[in-house]
Order: structure tokens, then C-alpha cells, then sequence
């Protein structure tokens, strides 16, 4: 079994282009260009040298004492969370930007849901002088209002995405729309790993650095490079790729992916793709999503922007239907409470998105001995808001 | 010989409109393809809703919305279309987007096509390579004309590669753009339809998006062999129902 | 001329150590032990290891390739905003509570203004399982609303000071009164290089990390481990230590502190110490700080609440008296420019007291071969409604 | 002989009272100091109101917000107390932060305190090793007291020494805390008194904060030489003003 991707653009059954002909062009290009300008040594070098001296690379592979003795395993956090814009989604951005460069594209258009992709896309558009638009839907707007104010500051225009769940999957939409009418000189630069090939592998290949770190820290620290787990939540799928990475093809690292149960798996209100969702066509790319009978894409719910999209990435849903990666649902309630025990043991306020994968350590028992890496996507300080009105702090 | 092909061989410009089926009301379906016929239309473009039609503008994604909150499903179209062909002669084409198709099963979609009279599929995120790899041979079984579209940006070599595989027309987008973008064609629309004409495909050409008025439609028909209606119609259904489609009609091709 | 502490706890004639007894033995065992505790190996080993993995150091020292184009000359930014907490203030609340729990207290205290030392104390604490209480200015409270949420999430307990200007010097008063009503069991971490000796020698000394980064950071990527100009904001002046400290005996490096004008250094709405501060003691320490002719300590001014602060650590006053740093005052205007065009030429939202330091550039022409090294001392997360209503974005 | 050593040898327990200065009202100063005189009190401390007082609670920063509101200056003060010695006879200190006294002058401003008759000082923010190296002189010349303070964290050593440069008294802190914030007395301070008591210092020792009853007070002079009230005068005077400050003194000592 590979967890590559095939020359088709395929996971397994999963991937692929399902685009409209006004995109094709720019597709095309992408995919037939991708991997000669990822593998020049200008590219290499700037990407490598941006990841250190902007973004602050390598993050530390942090041992979490307190939490390890809470629940009596060896935790170690991946800390994404310190990144230059606070999330690991800032990798990516800096490799499509160096990547629209070198394609000659002026203009830049992202989809955002927590913020934290459209603010590493301003950011980067900023740092390389190019205009920059953020479609966001308009409930993410409300509910990540710093992230909104941050991209302004930074000179990107946000766009609301008002139809459908005015989520991320709209704001995904508008994107595309975007792009087919805009089909010369602007780049699109998504910010997960979903959309029509070669959008998966690139940026699970830009993220892949988060899993190139963990080997040799833990070789540092633990005296071998490999974990007996891998844990991620899953949005799109774009951190827990880059943490799983490396380690795909070693299959005594387990991988487990988290995803939002929402208000629980059954209630409706949910984003647990891979427990709801069907094989279909979403935003390019064949993969499990949710979706109605009749193969309308449904409505999803969590309390965390970010995971509050009803697809997956291909390459998670290859995972997950190869049974490569466990897939564990958790819910608002018990991401909430583990966001605050995180904080409260170790100083750290996580994203609400990592506190789904945090929440996994009261569902399921580890080992004394267990090594135990979890990709801390993101810091916390979008979501005080929501933290605070969850709490009543 | 399949409705459109016999279409396309009259001599003659044609007029094709786009609708979403189930919109403004459930049940419109079939009384806007009667009227659409009794207009003089050539062919209909019967929309199937998605919910996430990214290919589309604001017009016909409300109308999408509009027809799936009025309940519209593959199922209640195709039985609202069971005995069309009792009334309508016209060609008729469905245009969805992939995925419920796909959750329908491409083969119960086709043949459901076939049973009630469609005469071809335009699916705009069905890329030509999968359509060639996997659903040719499904689509030719049920006698499916299938519809690829091109655009200013296609190259001439992938132009080349879709007329050889297109059995009916290329619906030429007239502007890279989504639906209901354009008001009117510019010099670059124009130099791009004289392209088009001077490559003397063996498939004609019907242009779409941005046809709107008469004088855009008189454009359209110099190039080509003839045009699509749809965001413009879905404004003519918003205000006035099914109501007057004579009119609408008739101010575009008198 | 030296600039170093002397054995009476004075730089040149500032600092000493103006308590009232209550305050003696706490102070004095602090005094009898920082030197020895920090050269403990296991101390050195504890505190650098957090560094590392948990702070997240080395932070860059990241070339702005466009700043440095606009303003002509050689701009390197040292990245503290990248710290986990995201400002220098993490680097010395690391550093004592160490030493906090090697002198076995269990109850830590601090004052905040920007609110960014509050949260790095929260931080701390928790990570160590200690109570910590927060004092902030009632104004600071308003003005700082996300670090007071980020707080209460780690758990500390942010109690109001309501006296005074209701901002950072009132703080301090608070907390002073807090450690001399619990002087057995409590450490207060102060912020900044004030207070009474020996607080400003022990924050400077864990602050220094910032200096001896530069140096290789520097070594590396120039070939020589000294710039010409090492530029950083001054509140009470514990960033500028850290950027300072191994420069201080090399005369060759020029150093320049910023202070804040506030609405211009006669309005009478500022808070530039040097320009407006006569010697007197405040907060334990004798140093320079603006008060009436009278003595009474004036109420300063500063859009930016880590700024707005009466007084200067005694190391700056002699920095000062002695000439080796100039002192240049900038205005809320000027800094809020600056803030936002950092933001739009290097994608990095700065902190408001940072971009105070980044606004010289405007007002000090540099050559085009200068080294000019600029403390980023945090990010601008915590200013975004002040950004926001500035200029109205 | 100094006024303060005076008092100090007579055969009696003593109460001595705080105020600040230039509270309620900016010119109260010297009608509180003769109401004190004639209800009886042995000593009175002269609050120089300070912005940042922070060795002190509520009731005392509120009285220096106010007085310095009211206009209270170093040079006001004085120019009140230029005739105090006309009208009142008890000791009288000045008790205030070092940063105002600092601007004055150091020398300055124990001159003037000669001048209008203040017999000590107490600044709880001058270390005992600075006053001994740079100020011990300049207070001797001007005939000035100097009263340190020390608390129950304070060592057996540091105690001696501080009774050893002592020459009033030793302002004993009934517990480490900022003034106002304790409601009478516990087992800890009546233990820490009476260690103090068997210490037999040179110096009387007179016990402040704390203290703001008859039962207080009546605890405290039974280990002490006396005690001062801070705080419970000072609110007094803000629900009182300077009337009825004989029925205040009586309520302590009847
Ligand atoms: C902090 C953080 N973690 C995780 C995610 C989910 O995205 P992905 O699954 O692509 O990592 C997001 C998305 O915004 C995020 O901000
Ligand atoms: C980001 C930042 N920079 C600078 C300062 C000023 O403090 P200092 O002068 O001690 O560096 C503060 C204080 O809160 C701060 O938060």
C-alpha cells in the first residue's frame, strides 16, 4: 500500500481534478509545473530560509510534563502554534507565494474559515508586495473577528462569503469563482490540503517540514526518530498531513485524526467527515464528504472555524478508508474542556481546533511508555472570544 | 440521429436558454419548457440545483438555493419530466454539477436521461479525461450527447483535442468568467470569437455567459452558431414567474 | 566607564534598592541568591531547556529585505514577537519563576501594563502549578482586553489598580503592597528592569539571551558579530537590556532607546522619561522619572500601555546620563504609522511599543552600509482594537 | 533634649496619632494637630502626602489623593506649621516617602524642619544603610529623630543594628502588611511582640498598624512603649472632619 499520490493526481480512489474548463488553464499549469519549481535550488533556498528567519522554524518539539503526568504517557506538542501568525498554516503560504512568484502572478486570492490562512496569506502577500483577497464566510467573520482586523492591518481585502453556511465551504466557493474570473494573472492559494490535484500534494509537501522536525527532534530527545503516535485534528487535513508525513509509509506509527463531532456525531450539527461523509466531488477533488442523499453537500456545524467544513482532504480519506489512520470525533464540549485543561497545565491556549486533539486523551488510553506527538496547529488567541463566552470567564 | 444534432444541422442560428429546474416554484418545471418552446427556443438547458455551484454567479446560485429549499431533488425532476415529451419536440439538455450525478450513479442518471427523452449532459466539473477514461461509453449507451465547454484561455491544442471528442456542440464560454458576470462583449471577446471561427471546427460552437439583450445575441450569432441564455432568464423568472416568457423572448430574437 | 551593576546594586548613581522594611527580607534574600541560583548548572540547564522548547528560542534575527530598501540601509528585525506568548517579557518570567522555586515561594505576584508581562506570568505559573495574581491599571485592563482574557484562561487572577493614572506605575504600587501583605510565601515577578535591586540586574541578566542570539545570529549572517546600531523601545527598558547587554562595553555599537512622546514630549500628554524626568525614586529604585516639582510622580501618557509608564530602569538613566545610548522620543502618530507599515511592507503586526522603536527610521537617517538591529520586542495581536479605532480600518 | 526623647522617658504608655496632611481639607493641618494636643495624645505623625504611597492601603492613599487634590505641597506644609510651636507643645514628626523629601533637598528640608519645630522624621522608603551613609549627619545637625520600622519578618541581627543607629524609637510593625489592612490582633503578633519585648532594646519601641480600638491599643501597650492609629483617624476625619476628635481619642484611650 502507498499513501502517495499517483501520476493522476489520486490518493487510492481519491483526488484527482474535477474542475470547470475555466480553470483548467491555471490547474494545468500548477500541476505541470509544481514539483520542477519545488525541486530548484533557489526555491529550496528561499522557502528554507523564509521557514527559519520569518517564520521562526524549526518549532519546538515541546515534552508537555504536566500533561504527560495527567494522563501518564509521554506527550510531546509540535509547537505550530509558535509560528510567525500562530498556526502551521503559514508553511504553506510562504511555499505558494514563492510558487506564484516564479508562475508571474500578481494577484492573490485565499479562502479563509478561522482566519488563521487568510492571515498567513496576507501576511505573505504583504512580505512579497502583491495584492491580496480574502473570501471568509460571513458567521467565520463574526466568530474570528482578531484574524478579520489582522488581514486588514495587513492590506488584504476581506470578502464575505454570505451564501450557503457562510462557513468555509462558501468562502471556498468564492474563491473559485474568483479565479475562473480571474484567469491570467492571479494565483489562488488554498489553504488546506483539498482542492483539484496538484493542490493536495503541494501543499501536504510544504507542510511535510512540520513531520521532517518531529524526526530528528525526537531523535535528539528520545534517541529515535519515530513516535508510536501521531495525532492531528483535521479541517481540511493540511496540519495533520504535514505531522504524518514522513512517517506514512513507517506503519508502526499510528496516526489519529480528530475531527469535530460538533455537537456530536448524530445530533445535525456536526463536521465528523469521515463518520458522515460518502465519496463525491467537493471543491475539485474526489473525497468523503457530507452530503444529502441527492449528493447536496451539507451544511456543517462546529465550534471551531476551522474544522467546521464538510469534506477532507483526499489523502485523509484515503487514510481513513485504508485504515492507515484512526479517525476519532470530538465534540465542542470536549474540545472546550481540553483547550482549558492545556492551558491550565502548561501555559499554552491552544487554537480550539488543536483542542480537538487534545481531547483525545481522556477518550483513549495511551501507554506509560508511549511516545506520543500531537501537532499543536495553532495558538488560541483568535478564539479567546469563544473561549471566554464558553466559560463565562 | 439525436434531437440536437438534428438541431444542429438546420440551417439556422440558434437560441437556447438556461433555467433552474424547480425555481421560482417546485413545480414550474415543465410550464417554463412548454413556454420556452411556444417562444420559438431552440433548445433548453433544464439547471439541475447544487448546492455549491462554484462555476455560477449570484443570479443562478440564488435561484439553486431557491429550487433545493423548494424541495427539488434528481428524483422529483425526472418525475416531473416523465411525460415531457408528450408536449415538448425541442432538444433538451440537463446541466448539473458532478456530484449528484455521481450520488445518483452516472449509469441510473444516463438512463433515467434516456427514459424521459433528455438529449445530452453538460456537467462543467466532469473534466474531459474522466469523462474519456470512465463515462463515454455510459453516455454514447444512452444515446447522450455530452457537452464540453472551452474559454478564451483554452489552448488550441486542447480545443483541437475536445472538438474530436465532442458528438454534439462546445458551448464556448464567451469570457472566462462564472455565470451572469458580463454585460455586453468587448474587443477581446470578439477577436476571441473570430479565433474560434477561423479554426473551423467539425463541431459547432454555441456561446454562453453574457448573452443578455438582443445586440449581444446578434453578436454571438455572427461567430457562432448560436447562444445561451441563462442568468438574464433567471431574472426574467425572479420577477415574473413564469409569466411573459413570450416577451422575454422575443426582445432577444424578435 | 562601565555599565555594569555595581556591588552597592547601582549602574554609575541609579538604582539601590528604596524599600520600606517590610520589604527587606524578601528583597534581600533575592539579593543574597539570584547570582548563585543562576549559576547553578541545573538552573542554566532548566532555564535554557525552556528556552528552547518551550519559548521557542532562538527567535529569528529575520533581514527585512523591503523595510531596509524604503529606508536605504541594513534593517535586521530580532523576532521576540515569535516567542510562545509573543514578546521578550516570556524570557525573564522563565528566568524567575526558577528562581522563585528554588526559594521555595508558592505564590507568585506581578504587575502588567501592555499586559504582556501579566500573560507571561499567567504562563509560567501555570506551567509550574503556581497561584499567580495579576495587577493591571484599570485603564490597561480596557485597552488590553485580550491579554486579560488570555490570563484568566491561565488561570491567574487579574485584579484592577484603580489608583493613581489606573495604568502600569499604579500596578506596580498594587503589587508592591500585595508582596509586602504576604512576605513569606509569595515571589513577585517585576517586569521589566526596575524595582529595587536587585530587579534590574537579574531581569537584564535573563533578558540577555536576546544580545548573545544577535551576536551569532549576526556573525552568521554578516560575518561580524556586532552591528552599528542596536535599536529598541523603552518602557521600564527590560527589551532594550536584553538587546544592549553584550553590546554595552563595545562603544563601536551605537545604541538607541525610543521612548513614548505620547501626544508630544511638551503636551503634557507623555511619557519620555529622559526628556522630561528629573532623579527621584520610584518603585525602589533611584533613577530618573517625571514628577512635579514637588516630587509627586506624574501620571504619564502612551497609546501604548507598555510605554506609559513615569520612570526608566536605572541601567537606561546612566545609559543616558553617561551618553552611551541616545534617547529619542516618538509620538503616537508617528509610532501607529510605523506599526502599520511594518505591517504592509514585512507582513509583522508590531506591538504598539514596538512600533514606537520602528517609527526612527522616519526621524534618523542611517547609511546605506549600516547594520541596524531593531528589537521587535512583541507582536500586535494585543493592539488590534487601537489599531483598529486609530485608523479606522 | 529632644521633645521625641522626652516623651519617651515618661513614665507612661503613649498614643500617638497619624494624619495626612492637607485632609479633609487643605488648611485642617494645624487645627487637627492642636485638637490632637488637647485630647490628649502624646505624639502626632504629620503625613507628607505622596502620589505612590506604597507602603500604605486604601484609607491613606485616598487621604494623600485627596490632600494633594486639595493642593497640599512640601512648601504649603511648612508654611502651615511656621507657628505650630506657638500653640502646641507635644512631639510632632514628619512622616512621608523619600522622593518628595528628595526634591526638596535633603538638607533643606531638615532645616525647615528644625525651623517650625518637627522633632523626627519617618520615611519608610529610606533604607537604613543610606540614611547611615549619606543622611545620618544631615539629621543630627538639624536635631532630628530618625524612626525606623521593622516588622515580624525582620531578623534578630538586622534588629539590633536597627536599635543600635536608632535614636527615638523603633516603629514596630504589628505585622507585615501596608497600613489599614489588619483588624486587630493574632496569636503570631502577640507572639512576635512579646519576642520583641524580650529582646530589652535600647529603643522604645511603639507599635503601629493595626491598631484602631481600645482593645488594640490596650494589647499593644502592654508589650510596647505606646502605639500610633493611621488609618481609623483618617477615617475619622473623612466621615468627621476635624470635630469630635476628642470623642475619637477618648474611644481609644477613655
Ligand atoms: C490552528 C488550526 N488548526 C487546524 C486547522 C484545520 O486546518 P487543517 O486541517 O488544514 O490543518 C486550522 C484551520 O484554519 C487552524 O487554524
Ligand atoms: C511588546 C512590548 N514591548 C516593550 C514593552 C516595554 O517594556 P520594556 O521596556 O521593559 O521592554 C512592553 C511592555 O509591556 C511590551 O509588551
Amino acid at each position: 500500500m502507498t499513501y502517495n499520490i499517483n501520476e493522476k493526481g489520486y490518493y487510492g480512489e481519491f483526488g484527482g481534478a474535477y474542475i470547470p474548463e475555466m480553470l483548467y488553464p491555471n490547474v494545468e499549469e500548477l500541476r505541470l509545473k509544481y514539483l520542477e519549481v519545488m525541486a530548484e535550488p533557489d526555491f529550496q533556498t528561499e522557502f528554507k530560509a523564509l521557514l527559519k528567519n520569518y517564520v521562526g522554524r524549526p518549532s519546538p518539539l515541546y515534552f508537555a510534563k504536566r500533561l504527560s503526568e495527567k494522563y501518564n504517557t509521554k506527550i510531546y506538542l509540535k509547537r505550530e502554534d509558535l509560528n510567525h501568525t500562530g498556526a502551521h498554516k503559514i508553511n504553506n503560504t510562504i511555499g505558494q507565494i514563492l510558487m506564484a512568484q516564479r508562475l508571474g502572478k500578481k494577484r492573490i486570492i485565499a479562502e479563509t474559515g478561522a482566519g488563521q490562512h487568510g492571515v498567513a496569506t496576507a501576511t505573505v502577500c504583504a512580505l512579497m508586495g502583491l495584492e491580496c483577497i480574502v473570501y471568509m464566510g460571513e458567521i467565520d467573520i463574526a466568530r474570528q473577528a482578531p484574524n478579520v482586523a489582522r488581514m486588514q492591518m495587513l492590506g488584504a481585502k476581506v470578502i464575505p462569503a454570505s451564501s450557503g453556511s457562510k462557513t468555509l465551504k462558501d468562502a471556498t466557493n468564492e474563491a473559485i469563482r474568483d479565479w475562473i474570473n480571474n484567469p491570467v494573472d492571479t494565483h489562488y492559494i488554498i489553504g488546506s490540503v483539498v482542492g483539484p490535484h496538484p493542490y493536495p500534494d503541494m501543499v501536504a509537501r510544504f507542510q511535510a517540514i512540520v513531520s521532517e522536525e518531529i524526526k530528528w527532534q525526537l531523535q535528539e530527545q528520545e534517541g529515535n526518530p519515530n513516535p508510536d503516535y501521531v495525532i492531528a485534528c483535521v479541517g481540511g487535513g493540511s496540519n495533520a498531513a504535514g505531522a504524518y508525513y514522513h512517517f506514512l509509509e513507517d506503519t508502526n506509527v499510528k496516526l489519529i485524526a480528530v475531527e469535530a463531532a460538533g455537537k456530536g456525531v448524530n445530533s445535525g450539527e456536526s463536521a465528523a467527515t469521515s463518520s458522515l461523509g460518502k465519496i463525491g466531488i467537493i471543491h475539485g477533488s474526489k473525497t468523503l464528504l457530507m452530503q444529502s442523499k441527492d449528493g447536496q453537500i451539507t451544511e456543517p456545524y462546529s465550534i471551531s472555524a476551522g474544522l467546521d467544513y464538510p469534506g477532507v482532504g483526499p489523502l485523509h480519506a484515503h487514510l481513513f478508508q485504508s485504515g492507515r489512520a484512526e479517525f476519532i470525533a470530538i465534540t465542542d464540549d470536549e474540545a472546550m474542556e481540553a483547550g482549558l485543561e492545556l492551558c491550565q497545565l502548561e501555559g499554552i491556549i491552544p487554537a480550539i481546533e488543536t483542542a480537538h486533539a487534545l481531547a483525545i486523551f481522556k477518550e483513549k488510553p495511551f501507554q506509560p511508555n508511549d511516545i506520543v506527538v500531537l501537532s499543536l496547529s495553532g495558538r488560541g488567541d483568535k478564539d479567546l472570544s469563544t473561549y471566554n463566552n464558553y466559560f463565562n470567564i | 440521429m439525436n434531437r440536437i444534432n438534428q438541431k444542429l444541422q438546420a440551417d439556422k442560428k440558434l437560441l437556447s436558454i438556461y433555467f433552474t429546474a424547480g425555481y421560482p416554484q417546485l413545480t414550474d418545471t415543465v410550464s417554463i419548457i412548454q413556454n420556452l418552446e411556444k417562444s420559438g427556443i431552440d433548445m433548453v438547458e433544464i439547471g439541475l440545483p447544487f448546492s455549491d455551484p462554484l462555476a455560477d454567479g449570484p443570479t443562478i446560485q440564488a435561484s439553486s438555493t431557491q429550487a433545493l429549499k423548494n424541495g427539488m431533488t434528481t428524483e422529483t425532476l425526472f418525475n416531473q419530466l416523465k411525460d415531457i415529451r408528450k408536449t415538448v419536440s425541442i432538444p433538451l439538455i440537463i446541466m448539473g454539477y458532478f456530484n449528484p450525478i455521481l450520488q445518483f450513479g452516472v449509469e441510473a442518471f444516463c438512463k433515467k436521461c434516456q427514459e424521459v427523452g433528455i438529449d445530452g449532459l453538460i456537467i462543467p466539473d466532469l473534466p474531459v479525461d474522466v469523462y474519456n477514461d470512465n463515462y463515454k461509453s455510459i453516455f454514447e449507451k444512452y444515446s447522450l450527447v455530452n457537452v464540453f465547454l472551452i474559454t478564451p484561455q483554452t489552448s488550441e491544442k486542447r480545443i483541437q483535442f475536445i472538438d474530436s471528442i465532442s458528438n454534439g456542440f462546445i458551448y464556448m464560454v464567451s469570457s472566462a468568467s462564472v455565470t451572469g458576470s458580463q454585460t455586453g462583449f468587448g474587443n477581446d471577446q470578439l477577436a476571441y470569437f473570430k479565433r474560434i471561427e477561423t479554426m473551423k471546427l467539425k463541431s459547432p460552437q454555441i456561446i454562453g455567459f453574457g448573452i443578455s439583450t438582443n445586440e449581444t445575441f446578434n453578436q454571438a450569432i455572427k461567430y457562432a452558431k448560436g447562444a445561451i441564455i441563462g442568468s438574464a432568464f433567471i431574472k426574467h423568472l425572479k420577477h415574473e414567474g413564469v409569466s411573459n416568457i413570450d416577451r422575454f423572448v422575443k426582445q432577444i430574437r424578435p
